[in-house]
C-alpha cells in the first residue's frame, strides 16, 4: 500500500455482490481504491455495527436492515443531487415502507426466496414445483425424503410456511405462528438438513433434489450444473402462494470518512450497464430499469429472478419484529430444531 | 523393548489416525487441481487455480496478514501461556487457571462480540491489526497454558531445586532447566496457537477493522457462492507454507528451542 | 515454604502477572460487559436497550424452559462422546510419537497439526464430499465425525507432551513384576498420563460446546447444539441479552463440569495428583 | 561465630515430626556428619539448610544471619542430592559446568575447572554422555562433581558416596578431605555408613526419629556413647540388661539376670538397684577354649553358634549358658586360619573390667 | 543343571563394551553376588537377565532354555532396581501389592502378604504414603519389599541395601538369607560393598570393566585373589612390586626394590627373575616399637605417618625407609586405648612368611 493517505472507499458488502471487473472499472473511473469487507448475513453486519465497528462508508443492507439502521440513526441522509442516475430506478422499488421517500437508501438488487429443484427428478416423480406444498406436504415429501434442504433461517422458513398457510409473513397472531410451527414440525422428518449455503453445491451435484433458498443461489446452481455438464438441470420457481422478496440497498454509514466516494460508487452503479452486472453475474433481480437492456435474457426473462411487476403484490418483504415477539419466535424456532 | 505384536498394532492404529487426519486433506489437495468450478467431481487436471491465485491480490494480501498475525499471536500466546502454565503448576493459584480456561470455554461468538464491544466502547480502539492480534492471543493462551501444565505435572521437582541450589536465579533456572524440559509442550502449544489463529473466523470477523482482512474472512467471502478450487489451492499452499515456515524457523531457532539436550 | 524469598516473590509475580493482567483485561473485562448485557433488555432493533435496572428476564426465559436444558444435555452428550472418541484415537498416536526417536518427534507432531493450517471450511467441505457418497451426510454420525476430526489434535498434543516424559524404568519395573501389555497400560501408563488426559479433555470437551459450524454444515435437521442457539441469538435474532445469558450459563456450566471432573479425578487418583 | 547454626529447628509433615527441635552449630572448615537410621530426618535437615524447605519452628543462621527468606541460590552452599537430581537434558560436562555458569565464570575457566572436577571423580571419559546413559555410581559422581566444582563455602552431601565401591569411595573421601584443607570448605555430610562417618568427620551428630541423640567427636561416640541407641547404632555392640549391684567411686558391680555378675567401672555416682544396659564392643571380647584361664573375672562359658567371615575379621556368635548370644570379633591376624573355633565348639568369652560401659538409658 | 546360565554374553553401547564375554552359572537357591567398581557393567548384566536389554552376543539360559525372546513379564524373576523405579501414583502398599496382583492372588492373601513384606522392611507405618513422601532409604526398602513379596525363583538385587544404615542393612541381610533358606529363592546380588558380598554370598564374581576377573567363594576371594585387581578391590591390601629372587617348592624369596627382601611361600612353580606383585593384608601386619624383636624376618622399620580411627580397628599408615607407605590394621582390643602409636612414632612392621601372596598379574 502506498504510504500517503489515498482515496479509499470502504465498502461493507455481501459476499461476491460486485464483480471484480465492475470494481476495477469504477476504480479507474474515479481514481480511487475500493476496499471491501464482507458479510453473508444482514444480522452479521448489524451485530458488528451494533458492537461499535466503524469506518465503513457504504453498506448494502436488505430492506428490514435498512429500517433498523435508520431507526438506530446510523445512516447518513442522501444528497440526491449527487446521484444524477437515480432516475434509472424502477419507481415500483422506490418509496418502500422501510425508507419512505428514499431519504437514506437506493435499491440495488433483489432476490426472491423460492424453491429450486432437479427438473428431471421432479418430472420423474411427478411432483409439482410451483407450490410450497412440495416442501411441507408429506404426500410429496415422502418421495423425496432426505433429498431436500430448507433454509436455516427462522424468518425465511416460517415465512414460507405462513405463505403456504395463507397468512402474511408479518402476521402477529400467535395462533397463526403456531400453525406454521406445526406444519414445519410435521414436514421436518423428511428434510435432510437446514442449509444456508451448501444447497447450491448439493443441488448441482445431485445430492439433493429440492431446496428452499434464494433465487440467485438457484441461478448459480443451475449455471454450475450446466457448466459441469451434469446429466440434469436445475430449475426454480416462485411458489404460487407467494414468497419473500428481499431488496438490497445502498446506504451511507455515518462513520464513513468518504461520503464523496460513496456517492460516486452509488451513482456509478446506477448506470444501466454497470447495474446489469449484478444480474448477469449472480442472477439477482434488478430494480434498475435502465439495466434491463444489458441483462441476458435467460436472467432478465426469468420471472423467478425478475418478478413481473404484476406479481410484486404476491411477494412480501420481511420486516423486523419487536424484541418480545422476536424472543418468542426464537423459542418456537428452537423447538422446531429440537423436535 | 516392545513386543512385536504390540508395536504392530500401535503403528496400525497410528497410521489409521493419520489417515483419518489426512484423507480430507488429500481431497483438498486433489481438488485444487480439478478443472471444474463446481469442484464436486473430478473433471480433469489443471493448475489454473494456482495461476488465478497468484493473480489474486486480495487473497495474497489476506494470506500475508494471516501468517503475520498467526506467527505474532502464537508467539506471544506461547510466551504468556507458558508463564501461566508454569505458574499454575508451581503455585496454588485460583484466579489464573479460571482466567486461562475461560476463553477456551466461552463460545467464540460471545468472545468475539464482547471483545468488539470492549475494544470499541471501552477502549475506543480503532479495529485493525492490533485488535485481531489481541483477540487471537486471548483465546490461545489457555491452550498453551493447559498443555504446559500437563507437561510439568508430575515432573521431578528436585532438579529445579538443584538448579536454584547451584546458584541459578529463578529466571536462570527457568531458562536453563524448566524451558528445555517443557520444550515439547512449547512446540505443541505454539502449533496449536498457530493453527487456531490462522483458522479463526468467528472472532476475527468481529474484531477485524475495515480493510484488514485475514484469510478465513477472505475465504468465507468467496465460499458463499461456491467452494471454488482456488480455495483448495490456497489451503494447499498454506499448508506447504506452514510446513516451510516452521521447518525454517526450527532450523534458525536458538539452541534452547531446538531441544538440543 | 513458610517464608518466601524476595526473588521468589518476584519470580512468582513475574510469572503470574503478565498472563493474569492480559487475561483480566481481555477476558474478564469483556466478559463482564457481556454479563451486564445479559441483565439488560434487547434493543428494539437489536443490540441492547438502554440500561434500565437489572432485568432477569433472559435468565428466567432460559431457566424456566426445559427445552434449553435438553439442548444442553444433548451438547453435553456430544461433548462427552467426542472427548472419549478423541481420547481413544489420540492415545496410540500420542504414544507412538512419544516413543519415536527424538529427531522424528517434532515432525510427527507437526504432521498432526498441519492439516489444521488449511482452512476450516475447506476441511469440512472435504468431509461433505467424503460423507455424501457414504450416505452419512446430514446425520448425527457426520456431526460426530466432524467434531472428532476438528478436535482430535487438541487431544493428541497434550497427551504426547505428557507421555513423552514418562520414565521408561517404571514400565520395565511393571514388566519385571509380571505385568502384561494391557496391565502395564492400565496400571502404569494410563494413570501416569492422567494430567495429559485432563488437559486434552479440557481442550476438547470445552470447545465442543462452542462449535456450531460442524452441526450446521454436517448435521441433519435434528442435530442442533447449544452453540447453534447462541449463534441464532446473536446473528439471526439479534437478541443479545438472551445470547449473552445463554453463553454465560453455558460457560459457567462447562467450567463447572470441568471443575467437577478435576475434583472427582483428583479424588479418584490421589497419587497422580500428588505426583503432579 | 559458627558458620552455620540451627536453633531449635522443627519440621512437621502432617502429624509426623520429621525434625524435632534440633540445634547444631557447624564451624567454618569443619567436616560435620549427620548419621542416623533411614527416615530419621537427615535429608529434611539438609533441605532446610539449602533452602528448599523452611523450618516450622526455629531458625537457621549463616554467619550469624538468619537465612529465612534467603533463596537457595543466594546461599553460599551447594547440595549434592541423595537422588542426584542431574539435569537430564545436559551432558555430564554440562551438568558440572552449570554452577560455574551461574556464577558467571569465564568460558575457559569453566572448561578447565569442569575438566578438573571430572578428573577428580574419574569421569572424563563420560563428559559427553547424558545422565540416562551412565551407571548409578557414575551418576552419583557427576552429582558430586557438580556440587564440588563451584567451591562453595559449605557443601551439603546427602549420602553422596553411597553408590560407590570401597576403593572409589575412599579416593573420593581423600579428595574431600584434601579439598577441605586446601579450600576450607565446610561439609555437612549425611550418611548411614558409620565407618565413613567415623573416618571422615570432625564431629558426628547421631540422629534418631528427628532428634539428635548425641553430637560428638568420632572416637568419643564410639567409646562413650550417650545411650543405648547410640551404642547400638555405631559399630557392633553387645547390649546386656543389667542392674547395679554396687557402685564405688570407680568400680561397678552389675548383675545380668541369668548370666551372673559383671565387673565394670564408672566414674559417675550410681545408685545400687538402678537398672540399665551394659554395652560391650565385640572386638573387646576374647574367645578361648574352655580350659584356658578359668579364673578370670567377666568370664562366661558358651558354645559357638555361628560365625561370619568378614574378610579381615571373623564374627563369632557365642551362645552363653542362659541362652544369651554374645558377639565377639576376632581379627584374622593369622593368614590362612580364618577360623579359630568352629560352630559347636565349647568356648569361653572374657573381657577386661574397663571394656564395657554402663548406660543408664 | 544350573538355574541361570550366561554364555559368552557381550553387550555394547556404541563403541563401549559394557559387558565382555561374560559366562556364569547360578544354581537354584544360590546367593550369587556381582561385585565390582562403579560402571563395570553390573547393572547391564542384570538388565539382560531380567530381559530389558538383550546381549549383542552370547546367550542367557534359564533351566537350560534360552531366554532370548522371552519377554520380562514371563521370566520367573523379579528385579529390585538400583533406581527403585517405584510407581509414583501408587502408595507404598500399592507398590508392594503390585506383583501379587499381577500374579492374580486373592485379595485377602495380598493384604496379608503386603503386610508381612512391609513389616519385614519396617515400613508398616508408611503403607499409605506415596513414594515422594518418603525418604531415600525408605524408598529402597519399598523396592526391596516389592521385589521380595512375589517370591520369585530368582531375585535380582541391584545395590538394594546401599541406602540403608548398617543396622537395618544387617537385618535385611538376615531376612534375605532366611528367605532363601525357607523359600529357596536364588539371588543375584549386585553390590559394591565387599563386606556385604563376603558376608552374604555363596559365590562372588568380581568384575572389572565388563569382564569377570574372578568368580569364587568369599574367603577364597579374600585369601586367594586371582590377581592384583581382585586383591586390591576386596578389602584393604598392601601391594608391593616385587621380583622373584628364588623359588623352591614352597618357599619364595622376593625382592622389593628399595625395600629389601621378603620371604613368602607359594606352591606354584615360579621362575626366578619374573616380576609381580606381593599382596599383604593390613590385618596380618603387626606393628611394634622399634626396639622389639629386631631379629625377625619380614621386618621393616618406619614411622607412623597417619592413623585412621575406624571404630573397632585403627588403620596405621607407616612410611617405610624407602618412602613406601604400608598400611596395617590393629584391632582396638584394649578399651580406651584406641591409639597404640602416635603419628611420628618410630615403629617396625612385620608379618609371617605365609601372610602375603605373590601375584603374577
Ligand atoms: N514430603 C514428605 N511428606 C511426608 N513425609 C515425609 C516427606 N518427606 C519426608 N518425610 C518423612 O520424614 C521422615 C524423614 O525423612 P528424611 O528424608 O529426612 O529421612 P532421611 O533421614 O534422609 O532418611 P534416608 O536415610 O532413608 O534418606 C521420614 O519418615 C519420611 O517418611
Ligand atoms: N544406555 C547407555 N548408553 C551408553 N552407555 C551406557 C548405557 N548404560 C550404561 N552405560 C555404560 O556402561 C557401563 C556399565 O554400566 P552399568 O550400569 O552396568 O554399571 P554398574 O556396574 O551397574 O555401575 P554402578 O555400580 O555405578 O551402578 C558404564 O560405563 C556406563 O556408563
Ligand atoms: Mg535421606
Ligand atoms: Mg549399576
Amino acid at each position: 500500500p502506498r504510504a500517503h493517505a489515498e482515496d479509499v472507499l470502504h465498502l461493507y458488502n455481501w459476499n461476491n455482490y460486485i464483480s471484480d471487473e465492475t470494481m476495477t472499472r469504477f476504480e479507474r473511473q474515479c481514481g480511487c481504491r475500493v476496499k471491501q469487507d464482507y458479510y453473508s448475513d444482514n444480522e452479521e453486519m448489524l451485530a458488528k455495527l451494533d458492537a461499535g465497528a466503524t469506518g465503513y462508508d457504504l453498506l448494502v443492507p436488505t430492506g428490514n436492515a435498512v429500517e433498523t439502521l435508520i431507526r438506530k440513526n446510523a445512516l447518513r441522509p442522501l444528497d440526491k443531487s449527487k446521484l444524477p442516475h437515480l432516475a434509472n430506478i424502477n419507481p415500483a422499488y422506490l418509496d418502500a415502507w422501510y425508507d419512505p421517500g428514499n431519504r437514506y437508501s437506493v435499491p440495488y438488487a433483489t432476490t426472491t426466496t423460492l424453491i429450486g429443484y432437479n427438473v428431471e427428478k421432479m418430472r420423474q416423480l411427478d411432483l409439482p414445483t410451483d407450490t410450497w406444498a412440495l416442501i411441507f406436504e408429506p404426500r410429496y415429501l415422502a418421495k423425496i425424503k432426505g433429498k431436500i434442504t430448507v433454509l436455516d433461517s427462522q424468518r425465511e422458513l416460517m415465512a414460507a410456511a405462513m405463505r403456504y398457510l395463507g397468512h402474511s409473513v408479518q402476521a402477529t397472531d400467535p395462533a397463526e405462528w403456531e400453525q406454521a410451527k406445526q406444519l414445519i414440525i410435521r414436514a421436518k422428518p423428511y428434510w435432510a438438513a437446514f442449509s444456508n449455503s451448501t444447497y447450491i453445491k448439493d443441488l448441482a451435484i445431485g445430492n439433493i433434489w429440492v431446496a428452499h433458498g434464494y433465487s440467485n443461489d438457484m441461478f448459480r446452481a443451475r449455471e454450475d450444473a450446466k457448466a459441469a455438464g451434469r446429466p440434469f438441470t436445475i430449475g426454480f420457481a416462485t411458489p404460487r402462494e407467494g414468497a419473500v422478496l428481499a431488496v438490497d440497498n445502498w446506504v451511507l454509514h455515518k462513520s464513513g470518512q468518504r461520503p464523496d466516494l460513496a456517492y460516486k460508487l452509488i451513482d456509478f452503479m446506477l448506470d444501466g450497464a454497470n447495474a446489469a452486472d449484478v444480474s448477469n453475474l449472480i442472477g439477482a433481480g434488478n430494480p434498475n430499469a435502465a439495466a434491463l437492456p444489458h441483462i441476458r435474457t435467460e436472467v432478465g426473462g426469468n420471472p423467478a429472478l425478475f418478478p413481473p411487476l404484476s406479481e410484486l403484490g404476491h411477494l412480501e418483504m420481511l420486516r423486523d419484529f419487536g424484541p418480545k415477539l422476536r424472543r418468542n419466535l426464537s423459542r418456537m424456532w428452537t423447538e422446531i430444531k429440537v423436535r | 523393548m516392545k513386543s512385536r505384536g504390540g508395536q504392530f498394532w500401535l503403528w496400525a492404529a497410528s497410521l489409521a489416525v493419520y489417515a483419518f487426519l489426512y484423507v480430507p486433506l488429500a481431497v483438498v489437495v486433489l481438488f485444487s487441481f480439478n478443472d471444474s468450478e463446481l469442484n464436486a467431481q473430478w473433471v480433469g487436471f489443471t493448475t489454473r487455480w494456482y495461476a488465478k491465485l497468484a493473480a489474486d491480490a486480495d487473497m495474497l494480501h489476506a494470506t500475508a496478514n494471516s501468517l503475520l498475525i498467526a506467527v505474532t499471536a502464537s508467539a506471544t500466546a506461547t510466551v504468556l501461556g507458558t508463564l501461566a502454565g508454569v505458574a499454575m503448576q508451581r503455585y496454588r493459584l485460583r484466579l489464573l487457571p479460571t482466567l486461562a480456561l475461560t476463553p477456551v470455554a466461552m463460545p467464540e461468538l460471545l468472545l468475539g462480540v464482547s471483545l468488539l464491544l470492549f475494544f470499541r466502547q471501552v477502549l475506543d480502539l480503532t479495529l485493525g491489526f492490533v485488535s485481531i492480534l489481541v483477540a487471537h492471543i486471548t483465546f490461545s493462551i489457555g491452550f498453551v497454558a493447559v498443555i504446559v501444565r500437563a507437561r510439568l505435572a508430575g515432573m521431578d521437582e528436585s532438579i529445579f531445586e538443584a538448579a536454584r541450589d547451584l546458584g541459578a536465579t529463578p529466571w536462570a533456572a527457568f531458562r536453563r532447566i524448566t524451558l528445555p524440559l517443557i520444550l515439547p509442550a512449547l512446540i505443541a502449544g505454539f502449533l496449536m496457537a498457530f493453527t487456531l489463529s490462522i483458522d479463526d473466523f468467528v472472532i476475527t470477523f468481529f474484531v477485524a477493522g475495515v480493510g484488514v482482512t485475514t484469510l478465513p474472512l477472505q475465504i468465507y467471502s468467496m465460499i458463499k457462492v461456491a467452494v471454488t478450487p482456488e480455495i483448495n489451492a490456497v489451503s494447499t499452499l498454506l499448508m506447504l507454507l506452514t510446513l516451510t515456515v516452521i521447518a525454517t524457523a526450527s532450523r534458525f531457532a536458538p539452541d534452547v528451542l531446538k531441544g538440543k539436550a | 515454604m513458610a517464608r518466601h524469598a524476595r526473588v521468589d516473590r518476584l519470580a512468582r509475580w513475574g510469572m503470574t502477572l503478565p498472563p493474569t493482567v492480559f487475561l483480566l483485561a481481555f477476558v474478564a473485562a469483556p466478559a463482564l460487559i457481556m454479563i451486564l448485557a445479559s441483565f439488560r433488555e434487547p434493543g428494539e432493533f437489536g443490540g441492547l436497550a438502554p440500561w434500565n435496572g437489572a432485568s432477569f428476564e433472559a435468565y428466567r426465559f432460559l431457566l424456566t424452559d426445559i427445552i434449553y436444558a435438553e439442548i444442553f444435555a444433548r451438547s453435553l452428550l456430544v461433548a462427552v462422546l467426542t472427548t472419549l472418541i478423541c481420547l481413544v484415537l489420540a492415545y496410540p498416536l500420542a504414544w507412538l510419537i512419544a516413543r519415536s526417536p527424538k529427531r522424528r518427534r517434532d515432525l510427527l507432531v507437526l504432521l498432526v497439526m498441519l492439516p489444521f493450517a488449511s482452512n476450516f471450511l475447506i476441511r469440512i467441505y472435504a468431509w461433505i464430499m467424503l460423507l455424501g457418497p457414504l450416505n452419512l451426510l446430514f446425520s448425527p454420525w457426520a456431526v460426530m465425525i466432524g467434531m472428532v476430526y476438528v478436535h482430535l489434535p487438541f487431544m493428541v498434543l497434550p497427551l504426547y507432551v505428557n507421555l513423552e516424559r514418562h520414565d521408561p524404568a517404571l514400565l520395565e519395573a511393571a514388566r519385571d513384576l509380571g505385568a502384561g501389555a494391557w496391565t502395564r497400560f492400565s496400571r502404569i501408563t494410563f494413570p501416569l498420563s492422567l494430567p495429559g488426559i485432563y488437559a486434552g479433555a479440557a481442550l476438547v470437551f470445552i470447545p465442543v460446546f462452542g462449535m456450531f459450524a460442524v452441526p450446521e454444515l454436517l448435521g441433519g435437521t435434528g442435530d442442533i447444539l447449544i452453540a447453534n442457539l447462541i449463534k441464532e441469538e446473536f446473528l439471526q435474532n439479534r437478541d443479545w441479552p438472551l445470547g449473552s445469558a445463554l453463553s454465560i450459563l453455558l460457560t459457567v456450566a462447562v467450567l463447572a463440569c470441568a471443575g467437577l471432573a478435576t475434583l472427582a479425578a483428583r479424588r479418584g487418583f490421589k497419587g497422580t495428583e500428588a505426583v503432579s | 561465630m559458627a558458620l552455620l547454626e540451627l536453633r531449635n529447628v522443627t519440621r512437621r509433615f502432617g502429624s509426623l515430626e520429621a525434625v524435632k527441635n534440633v540445634s547444631l552449630a557447624i564451624e567454618a572448615g569443619e567436616f560435620f556428619t549427620l548419621l542416623g537410621p533411614s527416615g530419621c530426618g537427615k535429608t529434611t535437615i539438609l533441605r532446610m539448610i539449602a533452602g528448599f524447605d523452611a523450618p516450622d519452628e526455629g531458625d537457621i543462621l549463616l554467619d550469624g544471619q538468619s537465612l529465612s527468606g534467603v533463596p537457595p541460590e543466594q546461599r553460599p552452599l551447594h547440595t549434592v542430592f541423595q537422588s542426584y537430581a542431574l539435569f537430564p537434558h545436559m551432558t555430564v560436562a554440562g551438568n558440572v559446568a552449570f554452577p560455574l555458569e551461574m556464577a558467571g565464570r569465564p568460558k575457559d575457566e569453566i572448561r578447565r575447572r569442569v575438566g578438573e572436577a571430572l578428573e577428580l571423580v574419574h569421569l572424563v571419559a563420560k563428559a559427553e554422555s547424558f545422565p540416562h546413559e551412565i551407571s548409578g555410581g557414575e551418576k552419583q559422581r557427576v552429582a558430586l562433581a557438580r556440587g564440588l566444582v563451584g567451591r562453595p563455602r559449605l557443601l551439603l552431601l546427602d549420602e553422596s558416596l553411597g553408590a560407590l565401591d570401597a576403593k572409589l569411595r575412599e579416593q573420593m573421601q581423600i579428595e574431600l578431605i584434601a579439598l577441605q584443607r586446601q579450600v576450607g570448605i565446610a561439609f555437612v555430610f549425611v550418611t548411614h555408613a558409620q565407618d565413613e562417618a567415623l573416618a571422615l568427620s570432625h564431629r558426628v551428630a547421631v540422629m534418631r526419629a528427628g532428634r539428635i541423640e548425641q553430637c560428638d567427636e568420632p572416637d568419643r561416640l564410639y567409646t562413650q556413647p550417650a545411650n543405648r541407641f547410640v551404642a547400638d547404632f555405631i559399630g557392633k555392640v553387645n547390649l546386656i540388661d543389667v542392674e547395679v549391684l554396687a557402685a564405688s567411686k570407680v568400680l561397678l558391680a552389675l548383675r545380668a539376670p541369668g548370666l551372673g555378675e559383671i565387673a565394670a567401672s564408672d566414674p559417675r555416682p550410681l545408685r545400687a538397684g538402678e537398672s540399665g544396659t551394659f554395652a560391650l564392643r565385640p572386638e573387646l571380647i576374647r574367645i578361648f577354649g574352655r580350659k584356658e584361664s578359668a579364673d578370670l573375672k567377666n568370664r562366661f562359658e558358651g558354645k559357638v553358634k555361628e560365625l561370619l567371615y568378614l574378610g579381615d575379621v571373623t564374627l563369632y556368635k557365642v551362645e552363653l549358658a542362659n541362652g544369651f548370644v554374645i558377639e565377639a570379633l576376632m581379627p584374622n591376624a593369622a593368614p590362612g586360619r580364618a577360623k579359630f573355633h568352629e560352630v559347636g565348639d565349647p568356648v569361653a568369652v572374657c573381657w577386661r573390667h574397663d571394656a564395657g560401659l554402663y548406660l543408664r538409658e
